[in-house]
């Protein structure tokens, strides 16, 4: 699974695209983000409020209880600012 | 048409290209959207621009072709740039022309306030405390809001 | 500003001018309108737009001071054509700047509804019938409407 | 007191612009077009319908209760179709 980090989110985790590959329990976004958040402070720092996080699977906007699997390309983003 | 690029765009040359040759086009509807000085009260030097290339191109089609579902539009136009901009640079074009008035303002309307909330973009300034992300603003979203279509009782 | 004049204008030129060294400003809203080969399913050749001269200006006028007191602008531009006029061309551009996306895009809207039933012009199109001055549209009336301001209980 | 004819009502009246002296008894919109109507078929013509007429006085919208007086530009015209 690839992810990606934009923004705010890139400066807090140090990441801007990593390749990863996360337990079979990790089915849903929401569980990906928990998933993330365990791996050291400057991924919990920058999940710490999920409410000011945006997710995209394959580059479609996603829900909490959307489904990820190992083939996809994870986004994470603060709401965008454009324009 | 959509594109993405870090190059300026000529601004007269777009909205010419746009209503060439189709004199079924009434009017042609355009809004650029410009680096400002000021943010929130603090003066702004330059900003990066981010995009998240792939979802950038695939949002603006979406956006672009709901457009053209809505409203009678002979052609549309969405340029955004990414990178870094300073004062007074453009940094989105949108355009739309129509046979009808009223079809091309509000199109030119929906799609910038679309792209606001959909589009793949992140604005880092230079401030004088530093570099500062960009928060998205509510007002945008309530922007946006007035063009999701109420159900139809059909 | 106003101008009322028979010549073409450079659209990127004017739309240029318009917010030149105003880092100030965050968008710039620009309509042309432009002469359709068709009207009423109608082929139509040529226009001559005849207008008033001096009520004109005053009412081009008249309509950008209210645009400029109802919105926060930094600029805004206003060019009606007269004479004749070919399928393809340019009849009138407004165009309006300021800090806020919302503002520009608005006061655009307005200032074209408003001017489409303020200001004294008049069409007379080429069709294969001969000469025809075109009747104002009902519709066009209904979207100045819109922009009349409800008066507030104070 | 300077009348001007405008569109389709140059057209009919044959006139673009004329300066005129009507009677004292001329002191609203309503009466001066009442007397232009009787000064020959082509102003009959362009001013039956009064319905579809616009007049102006000194540049100014004007409603048919509006006085006029001598020194006045008084505009006739259809509803305009600018834009």
């Amino acid at each position: 699974m690839k992810l990606l980090y934009f923004a705010w989110l890139k400066t807090k985790t140090g990441v801007s695209e990593e390749t990863v590959s996360p337990p079979e329990e990790v089915k849903t976004v929401a569980d990906l983000l928990g998933w993330i958040k365990q791996r050291g402070p400057g991924f919990e720092d920058a999940l710490a409020d999920i409410e000011a996080l945006r997710v995209a699977v394959n580059q479609e906007y996603a829900e909490m209880t959307d489904p990820v699997s190992a083939g996809d390309e994870v986004a994470l983003f603060p709401p965008v600012t454009g324009g | 048409m959509i594109r993405v690029q870090r190059e300026d765009f000529d601004l007269g040359e777009e909205l010419r290209a746009l209503s060439a040759g189709d004199h079924g086009i009434g009017g042609v509807a355009s809004f650029v959207g410009l680096v400002r000085d000021m943010a929130g009260g603090e003066k702004v030097g330059a900003m990066m621009l981010e995009h998240y290339p792939g979802m950038t191109e695939k949002m603006l089609g979406r956006i672009e072709a709901e457009a053209l579902e809505r409203w009678p539009l002979n052609a549309s136009l969405i340029i955004h740039r990414y990178g870094r901009l300073e004062p007074g640079d453009q940094i989105v074009l949108v355009a739309t022309a129509s046979p009808h008035r009223e079809a091309a303002l509000e199109s030119c309307h929906f799609l910038i306030d679309w792209l606001k909330t959909k589009a793949p973009f992140w604005k880092l300034e230079d401030t004088p405390d530093g570099g500062q992300w960009v928060d998205a603003r509510d007002s945008d979203g309530d922007a946006a809001a007035r063009w999701i279509k109420q159900p139809t009782s059909e």
